[in-house]
């Protein structure tokens, strides 16, 4: 494939991501980003989607005509069922969460540090919306994976050191995917496990503001 | 024995939350919020009120208009994002907000609901909204100690209510509202269908009608209910 | 009415208790001699009858061949439905109890004291077999009566200065029921409301384990 | 996507059971008891077992089989009146006993299937069952902590249940079930009727399937189902 033919990096990312999803999982799939994974996975993948609105079993998003006034996904999108879809209530759902039963959810981030840390629920002075689910989500889910770019508008590192912002939960973050890497939190810090094609690992290096370690071989997204 | 009949007009019910009641509000976004009972509650304009609801509704919509009422000394919410107008009202100081991680909120109503004076959690303990809480420990692990909430009043919209007040709720406007209905000291249901006593199976309802104090039923659905573009 | 077609004073007794429950009213009747109200409701009384397994709006008592399987009451007896009965898990169950929307229960019991404090569920060495639901009906529904016996087997005072077997719930009994009396507890004690007809206010004073106050006009029933 | 098959046979999803497991069961009395799973727990034997139930049911039923073949180390329970092998082995020290209050049963087993680690009440605080439990105080108020209960398997009986573990329960039977249902490992449903995904209406399910592990079928409904002559 040419270089003009290849899927942008964030298309690719989004791939990157959804082939974390294993068969059989119960996956909470975050506001924005994350969101985007679901059109990725194929129609007869065994996989059960959660939102934290109370359902499991989240079908295909609707068009405007098609809409059911009192189906939307927490992010405010108009969804649907699929065979075995169930509703409840709002404490139900988190129970859900909170008790083990979350396998994986794919979370976006203003900020990850490099002992997992990570903060996306509040900029001090600028943006103070509260939390939503995402406290809970980011703490209990058995896997925690961040979809982000690897830099902010202005170019800086989002993944650090050490967060700067508030945080959602500590040591929550398993895997980052961005659109130069995936990269684990291991207990000696970030791991480069995967390069962006066409990306280097010092250009990922220089974007990211803690060290990394390298694999003997890195391969391609 | 035959069951008692609860339904009761939207102005009479509302007329009995005075100022500077605690309201709890069901509802996420759209779905499950009483769009119509929030109407009457700002017709009647009462003042000083403490509003209990996962969000705050977007601006045009339901809670939004009880804070451009100037009806709101306080909302207890899990996130106002989508409502330039509350975030503004908090930076202004013009309302109180307290923060409750969404889950948590769910389970202190469901707590002051079932009786119950708290409940004990690990949940956002290392965050802003844990800062200050009281901490117990609990064979051996220290944990966070999240207080039961309870309400003056409770305005659920459901799908479907008998004359007794056995409600179902629909898809995902459930939500919130079959806990409040178990957490107010008054308990108001708008319903979208009004059924006859027995229509509603025993193993289907979502919300026993002893929690239910008022039946309204819903003449006509507002636009408010209506499928959003955007 | 001549002595002997007059109903017994158990009869008499159980009538006078029904008349206990208001119009509107949420009602559990717990099992023994409580239950044996129902039946002298009206069938066109407005009153929800819950019952702690899961179950307002009680229905009928079924004979054996009509009977569901899956259909009881907490005493064990196959009970019916009526229109706007409503299931629920035993969680929903105790939150109508211990949240305030138990207008009304009638217990057993095996002692009561003048400060209302209620034992009913252990006799140490001969009777420990658990309390059952009957901790929360005594301590949380809004007005708590007795139905019982005046005295037990042996002849010995129910209704005690102080009890001696391990509590229910302290002072929660409003009111008592007895073959031979009606009995409030109020902040002076025991307070003789009504007399069974033929009974003399010295026989149930000879009856009771500490003093009653009088009214000044004693009714019958 | 689509929702996974997780159909098992009883026997092998009771072969999961170790040794020294600490089973939640649903039931009250025979609505909602898992006797089919129970039979085969007696068959395969495991031992030392702490129940969590409502009640031992009575004897000759249900739990009373684990009792008699000598399987059972501690019952969790609210009442063992109508079985006089559980209250004679309780006497005799053969078993451990420990009583709850009901509705405290229900919250505690509740509370673990939340990933709560604890509730605060004042139900019991100045009985036998509270003697001990430590004190907490919520707003001025002294009042009695109770921690979350989780196993590691509840074995349900539903009604309906479908291949992905979406359960309805029917009548009385409901009770411990779905509270059951949250707060175990590995959650192990038999179930009456077997029907294909799509045929529980999304708003009528009583415990969603991601919690559920195993959904087994029952072949027939045996005695101890049927109504009881008393």
């Amino acid at each position: 494939m040419s270089a003009a033919d290849r899927p942008d990096a964030k298309t690719r990312m989004l791939a990157r991501a959804a082939r974390e999803i294993a068969p059989g999982m119960v996956v909470n799939l975050g506001i924005g980003l994350p969101q985007q994974v679901v059109n990725r996975l194929a129609s007869d993948f065994p996989v059960c989607l959660h939102t934290e609105n109370g359902l499991t079993g989240i079908g295909p998003v609707q068009p405007h005509a098609k809409a059911d006034r009192n189906l939307i996904d927490a992010g405010g999108a108009y969804v649907s069922t699929i065979p075995g879809s169930a509703f409840f209530d709002s404490a139900t759902s988190f129970a859900l969460v909170r008790s083990g039963r979350l396998d994986l959810t794919m979370l976006g981030a203003f900020e990850v540090a490099q002992n997992g840390d990570l903060a996306n629920w509040k900029i001090p002075g600028k943006f103070s919306p509260g939390a939503g689910g995402g406290i809970e989500l980011a703490q209990k889910a058995a896997r925690v994976v961040v979809l982000s770019t690897h830099t902010d508008r202005a170019g800086n590192p989002k993944l650090l050191d050490r967060c700067t912002l508030p945080l959602t939960a500590r040591a929550c973050v398993n895997r980052i995917f961005t659109d130069l890497a995936v990269i684990d939190v291991t207990p000696q810090g970030f791991a480069l496990v995967e390069l962006a094609d066409g990306t280097t690992v010092n250009e990922v290096q220089e974007a990211t503001g803690a060290p990394l370690t390298l694999p003997q071989d890195i391969p391609t997204f | 024995m035959i069951l008692p009949d609860k339904t009761t007009s939207m102005a009479e019910a509302i007329a009995r939350i005075p100022d500077g009641a605690t309201i709890m509000l069901g509802g996420f976004g759209v779905p499950g919020t009483a769009f119509a009972m929030i109407r009457e509650l700002v017709r009647q304009g009462q003042k000083g009120l403490t509003i209990i609801k996962n969000d705050a509704n977007e601006q045009g919509m339901g809670v939004d208009h009880l804070l451009a009422n100037g009806q709101v000394r306080k909302l207890i919410v899990t996130h106002i994002g989508l409502n330039p107008r509350a975030v503004s009202m908090f930076n202004d100081g013009r309302i109180e907000v307290e923060f409750c991680a969404q889950g948590i909120l769910a389970e202190r109503v469901r707590a002051g609901g079932a009786g119950l004076k708290g409940i004990l959690t690990d949940i956002a303990m290392e965050t802003e909204i844990g800062a200050g809480k009281p901490r117990v420990v609990v064979n051996g692990e220290t944990v966070m100690l999240e207080t039961a909430l309870r309400a003056d009043v409770a305005l659920l919209h459901a799908d479907r209510a008998d004359p007794f007040g056995n409600l179902t709720f629909t898809a995902t406007a459930r939500n919130f509202n079959p806990l409040m209905a178990m957490a107010a000291d008054r308990v108001i249901a708008e319903a979208e269908n009004i059924v006859p006593l027995g229509e509603l199976p025993p193993d289907q309802v979502h919300t026993p009608g002893p929690f239910v104090d008022h039946v309204v039923p819903l003449t006509e659905i507002s636009e408010e209910y209506q499928v959003v573009r955007r």
